[in-house]
């Protein structure tokens, strides 16, 4: 009850540090409390219903979790390395 | 022979894609065939044995009630057919000559254009059921948005073909929701008013008011009118078959065709009547209010739409398709004539600028003379005849709205007299040269002057046109004609003709300001786009704004689903 | 499960406090480093709930190498990765968007709850089997997307050095 | 153990993607040879479908035929960099993998990791575009499917507690206790899988993506996505029985009308089918929330979506990423194929018969009608009608610019992904029942 709590609130407060900051990367590394929460999740459930899966799938996560930051990070460096300021408002060039 | 006027909706195909090929000296001359083979397989199934023949390949389109692609070459088909290769043929003749100064690719695209018109409207009146139906519909509308969009270095031309779209889209959300609403295995157009069809709330009422709003979309009635007059922006030959002849009568046909329906509905039936008188009255009204020669034709072809309708809600669908006939021969005469006046004076149409044309162009002053009569009723000629059955049948059916048309026919004199002293008549505004016209632009009025006079002796005396429709058309019984309520009718529409000629060509030109003109229509379309243009700013490109709303949107619609 | 419930609510509490100064820190660098004391927490309740290889994973893949990448590409980063002022009103949303999302979770999770019962399972043997049995579909298909990401990475980077 | 068929394809597909990449130095100035390669690899990828199921069937034919539309057109998408061409056909080899993992994965895990290859390739795909528009487009696109993923995953770590497996999940089965845990995992797990799908509010990045990408690209993105969500989502609603149905109409509704709105203030051609395209991924939501007869219909709507929408952008390819006024039409060089080809896609978009954009619609409606009633239905017939007035409206344009000899030399590439997708277009209008069918037995 108390983990499944925390990662509710870390789920919570992930998406809050998206929302919040500017920068990119900070940005990021919010998703990555996003992703941690699941994984919480994953091992939590894993020893409630004794299936071991659970904790497998938490490792296949953390690689998820890797590419994802390996990619968005590459994006973020192409497109912000060239500006003066570091904001995601910034670049709203394309509107949709 | 049957069997050909199934497929009578291909004939104009080879034509469209041998004219884009660029085969022909002259550019459109290919297509020319299309419509002549069409008008005499027609009248050749007419004048032959009538056996009626249907082709019928069930689940075609499996996830419909009726999704067969079904085709049904009958008697009113093939008179509709006629009518369409008639009119067409004169107008393709006409066009060679009209749009003889367009580049020749310009030409190419405007007779690949009219070959898709001819096929699309075979298609609707070939139709056995409504999923067919629907491609003829669909088509008819997008060639006449093409067309009406022809010149599109002319200011306003591609707006008013969004506002023919507009109102169309009307009527096709209509006839998609009526697709689809009916219990499974119905669709045929003939069998909607069966109780096995009418099993879903609402019944043949809901049913029937689907086609009636559909119909009056594509025929201009009520308050959908608006896009017809706008329409007159394409070219002049494209206002005589597609806006005046043709095309807006697809929705007097599509009632016609389902008159059963509309019987086992009395409520719409009247709503139908009394829609048709109301325009009837409101498009002459506002005829006699235009400034420009063919809105104020326009407004003639929405008045005597109404005629048709109304004469579809008093029960005599009949009547309507005869009126359908008739008018197509006189209006296509009244806007092929007037196409002659504007091109003469390179494109003028307004009525300030026109006027004692009457010595210059002879031969469009003789026909527009013709149609003009036949149009009011002259005892004798075609308009005469149809309406007089129209009128008849409102005698038995609703007193107060024949009454109230039997009015109308007096309006109908007055703008056209308007419009015919005010062009031909009085002493010319200017000294504008004026171009002779080529003997192509005349000889096309020839047969359809012809059809405006003798078009009503197809049912009276001898009842042929009504034979030959027989069931097809509703209780197709004879009319019985000569009554006196359509032969005052007649005289009070001369009556009013001659009064404009009195009143002579200074008054005649200046327009009546009472500005009825769709003044709603616009207020929506501010509107709908005002609202579009502010959900549009809501995306502003902003990374932030955007990731807000996404959780914003999980955390709701999360929250509904677990509270659903 | 009592005896752990001390350990746990410490580290639930290390895990959230670390989280907050990842999302408040007003320097990209004071983030990196509460998100490696997050992850070690995290690593730490991993343990607690029996599951060593995937604490193991999460500090060799997580603390190792995801948080030495942030510092990186903070580096390299104009000014240093720092950013503009964040006003109210951005924070006040945040808040907002941030208590709806729990709010919707805590509805669907709070409704009914069973009991915490459950027996401690994990082992690298066990995690191994259950790899390479039920689940090795998805362990095969992370295959593709590493592939993904590397030839991602790489084409983004070579795209910004090689343009014309 | 034998392999389901179309893990075999994918496994064909990342093999041929290596080989891509192997070759790269060589393959970077021989485009014959890349193409061939890649085509090699779609075609060999497809023939374990012969032995799948319908679901694979579909989801191998649909998505690799995207793939294929997308592959002749590499020679032609607009790149930052043009030596980038092999990585962008892997790229899209690899996403096909994942978007067909993601519509056939046997258990969620599967999907969900097929979920994010697909994404993944799709924001590279899309950032490799000339210009600083599609980086941002691909940044934007990227942040907020991490953040719908990461919804994602958190769902699927509740379906798990509640379920104690990865299987397909079923609200029906699980213990009462745990009913709403797994509505609330199902839901986000919904959620995530709906971003591929564009529709409102998960929309943004897709929009910014189909307006500012390489159109060779952001079509091939369009339409796998959209296919591979959609099936997907049907087989979530089919085992799980949520989301529930009043949500997936809600959202489809909003969709609808918003897309609808929002292309009607556009002047701008990529603009104006971004949106439309938010509009159709309303139609998908809406169908998925019909029962079985609206699910086999979204099957059969998001084919002739995605093959339409292909159509339109490889006409579009080859002229260069930038934004394609409404005004401009008439000034742009427009061969007879690509002018007629954009002209098919439209019509079929705008839902004029026989083209098959109509028919999708019609089989919607019928089982919106059948499944939801009045309301929805009529607020989907008038969405559905009133694209006519803005697919439309460029139309005249293109008929008028049509020109036999037109079409320099660098619009000769989009030429054969044109011919076959019109091609593909004219078949599925004019033998609607045959798609219909294969979509009904998929997911029926």
């Amino acid at each position: 009850m108390l983990v499944l709590g925390t990662s509710a609130a870390l789920l919570a407060l992930g998406s809050g540090g998206v929302l919040l900051r500017r920068n990119p990367v900070a940005m990021l590394m919010s998703v990555e409390l996003m992703l941690n929460a699941g994984n919480l999740l994953f091992v939590l459930a894993a020893r409630v219903r004794g299936v071991v899966d659970g904790q497998a799938a938490a490792l296949i996560v953390l690689v998820v979790a890797a590419a994802e930051a390996v990619v968005g990070l590459g994006l973020a460096l192409a497109l912000f390395r060239d500006r003066s300021r570091v904001d995601v408002d910034d670049p709203a060039e394309v509107r949709g | 022979m049957s069997g050909v006027l199934l497929w009578a909706w291909a004939l104009t195909l080879p034509g469209l894609v041998l004219t884009g090929l660029g085969v022909g000296r002259r550019p459109g001359s290919a297509s020319l065939a299309g419509p002549g083979v069409l008008l005499v397989v027609a009248v050749t199934w007419l004048l032959g044995s009538r056996t009626a023949a249907e082709l019928r390949q069930v689940d075609w389109l499996p996830f419909l009630p009726d999704g067969a692609f079904h085709l049904r070459g009958d008697a009113l088909a093939a008179v509709m057919l006629a009518v369409l290769g008639f009119v067409s043929l004169c107008v393709y003749v006409y066009s060679l000559a009209y749009m003889a100064d367009e580049p020749p690719a310009g030409q190419r695209r405007f007779f690949m254009y009219l070959d898709f018109f001819v096929a699309s409207m075979a298609i609707l009146v070939l139709a056995g059921n409504l999923a067919v139906l629907l491609i003829g519909w669909a088509g008819v509308g997008l060639a006449s948005f093409l067309l009406i969009s022809f010149w599109l270095d002319r200011p306003g031309t591609l707006g008013a073909g969004l506002q023919a779209l507009a109102a169309n889209a009307v009527g096709d959300a209509a006839l998609l929701v009526a697709i689809v609403l009916v219990p499974a295995g119905c669709g045929d157009l003939l069998t909607l008013q069966t109780p096995a069809c009418l099993a879903v709330p609402g019944g043949a009422r809901l049913t029937a008011s689907l086609l009636l709003v559909a119909a009056a979309a594509k025929s201009a009635q009520g308050p959908l009118y608006f896009w017809l007059p706008s329409a007159m922006a394409g070219p002049t030959p494209i206002s005589a078959l597609i806006h005046a002849a043709t095309m807006v009568a697809a929705g007097v046909y599509l009632l016609v065709r389902t008159n059963a329906l509309l019987a086992a509905a009395p409520p719409v039936a009247v709503a139908t009547a009394a829609l048709g008188v109301a325009t009837a009255l409101g498009g002459g009204l506002a005829s006699l209010q235009q400034a420009n020669f063919k809105r104020g034709l326009a407004y003639s072809t929405v008045s005597q739409l109404g005629y048709m309708f109304a004469g579809v809600g008093f029960g005599a669908p009949f009547a309507a398709i005869f009126h359908l006939v008739t008018h197509a021969s006189f209006k296509a005469l009244l806007f092929l004539s007037a196409g002659v006046v504007i091109h003469a004076r390179d494109g003028e149409e307004e009525l300030a600028a026109l006027g004692g044309l009457r010595r210059a162009l002879p031969g469009a002053y003789a026909a527009f003379l013709v149609g003009s009569l036949a149009l009011v009723g002259l005892p004798g000629l075609s308009g005469a005849l149809s309406k007089d059955a129209i009128l008849d049948a409102g005698e038995q059916a609703n007193l107060l709205l024949a009454v109230c048309l039997f009015g109308g026919t007096f309006l109908t004199g007055l703008y056209i007299g308007r419009l015919f002293f005010g062009v031909f008549h009085g002493p010319r505004p200017d000294e504008q040269p004026i171009h002779h016209p080529s003997p192509l632009l005349l000889w096309p009025l020839v047969p359809l002057a012809v059809g405006a006079v003798v078009a009503g002796y197809l049912e009276w005396p001898a009842g042929l046109l009504s034979s030959a429709l027989g069931e097809t058309a509703g209780h197709a019984e004879p009319v019985r004609f000569a009554s006196p309520f359509g032969f005052f009718a007649g005289l009070l529409g001369v009556f009013g003709f001659a009064l404009s000629g009195w009143r002579g060509r200074e008054q005649a030109a200046e327009p009546v300001r009472v500005g009825t003109d769709a003044g709603w229509v616009g207020a929506v379309a501010r509107r709908g786009y005002g609202l579009a243009d502010r959900l549009a700013a809501i995306h502003s490109g902003r990374l932030g704004r955007y990731a807000l709303a996404s959780v914003f949107g999980i955390a709701i619609i999360l929250l509904i689903g677990l509270r659903a | 499960m009592s005896e752990l419930f001390l350990p746990l609510a410490v580290g639930c509490a290390v895990a959230l406090v670390s989280g907050l100064a990842v999302v408040l820190a007003r320097r990209p660098v004071h983030s990196v480093v509460g998100l490696l004391v997050h992850s070690l927490a995290i690593a730490s309740l991993f343990l607690l709930l029996a599951a060593d290889l995937v604490a193991i994973g999460q500090v060799l893949i997580y603390s190792g190498a995801i948080v030495v990448l942030f510092l990186f590409v903070i580096a390299l980063l104009p000014a240093g990765g720092a950013e503009g002022p964040i006003g109210s009103g951005r924070a006040l949303s945040a808040v907002l968007a941030a208590g709806a999302l729990l709010a919707a979770l805590a509805a669907g999770l709070s409704a009914s709850l069973p009991a915490a019962t459950g027996r401690s399972v994990g082992g690298v043997e066990a995690i191994g089997r259950s790899l390479f049995g039920p689940l090795v579909v998805p362990f095969e298909l992370t295959a593709p997307l590493l592939l993904v990401a590397i030839v991602g990475a790489v084409a983004i980077w070579r795209r910004q050095e090689q343009a014309p | 153990m034998s392999v389901p068929p179309a893990l075999l394809s994918v496994a064909i597909l990342v093999v041929g993607a290596m080989v891509i990449l192997t070759l790269t130095s060589r393959l970077t100035r021989d485009s014959t040879a890349l193409g061939t390669i890649g085509m090699l690899t779609l075609v060999v990828a497809a023939l374990p479908s012969v032995a799948g199921d319908p679901l694979s069937q579909i989801a191998l034919f649909s998505i690799l035929g995207a793939a294929a539309i997308a592959m002749l057109l590499v020679p032609s998408a607009e790149l930052h960099v043009t030596t980038q061409r092999p990585e962008v056909a892997a790229l899209v080899l690899l996403g096909s993998a994942g978007a067909v993992v993601l519509a056939t994965a046997g258990d969620l895990l599967s999907a969900a990791l097929g979920l994010e290859t697909l994404s993944l390739s799709a924001a590279v795909l899309i950032g490799l575009g000339r210009g600083e528009r599609p980086l941002e487009a691909a940044f934007k696109y990227f942040v907020l499917s991490a953040i719908t993923f990461a919804a994602l995953i958190y769902g699927l770590g509740l379906i798990f507690l509640a379920t104690g497996s990865f299987a397909w999940p079923s609200l029906a089965q699980v213990e009462a206790a745990y009913h709403w845990v797994l509505l609330a995992g199902v839901m986000l797990f919904g959620l995530g899988v709906s971003y591929e799908l564009a529709v409102v509010p998960l929309h943004w990045g897709a929009l910014d993506v189909y307006t500012a990408g390489a159109p060779a690209l952001a079509g091939y993105v369009m339409a796998a996505s959209k296919v591979a969500a959609v099936l997907a989502l049907g087989r979530l609603v089919v085992g799980a029985g949520a989301p529930p149905p009043a949500v997936l109409i809600g959202i489809g509704l909003l969709s609808i009308v918003w897309g609808t709105l929002g292309a009607l203030a556009q002047r701008e051609l990529r603009r104006m089918l971004a949106y439309s395209a938010v509009a159709n991924a309303g139609f998908l939501a809406l169908a998925l929330g019909c029962g079985a007869e609206g699910r086999a219909a979204a099957v059969f709507y998001v084919e002739i979506y995605a093959l339409t929408a292909l159509l339109v952008f490889a006409a579009l390819a080859g002229r260069g990423p930038g934004p394609l006024g409404l005004a401009d039409v008439p000034s742009e060089e427009w061969g007879a194929t690509r002018a007629l080809g954009l002209a098919l896609g439209l019509l079929s978009l705008a839902g004029i018969p026989p083209a098959p954009g109509f028919w999708a619609k019609l089989a919607v409606l019928a089982a919106a009608w059948h499944a939801a009633g009045w309301g929805p239905t009529v607020v989907a017939a008038v969405g559905g009608v009133a694209g006519v007035l803005y697919y439309l409206r460029p139309l005249p344009d293109v008929f008028a610019a049509v020109r036999a000899d037109g079409g320099g030399p660098g619009l000769r590439f989009p030429a054969p992904a044109v011919l076959l997708a019109g091609a593909a277009v004219v078949f599925l209008g004019l033998v609607p029942g045959l798609a219909y069918a294969i979509a009904r037995l998929a997911i029926g």
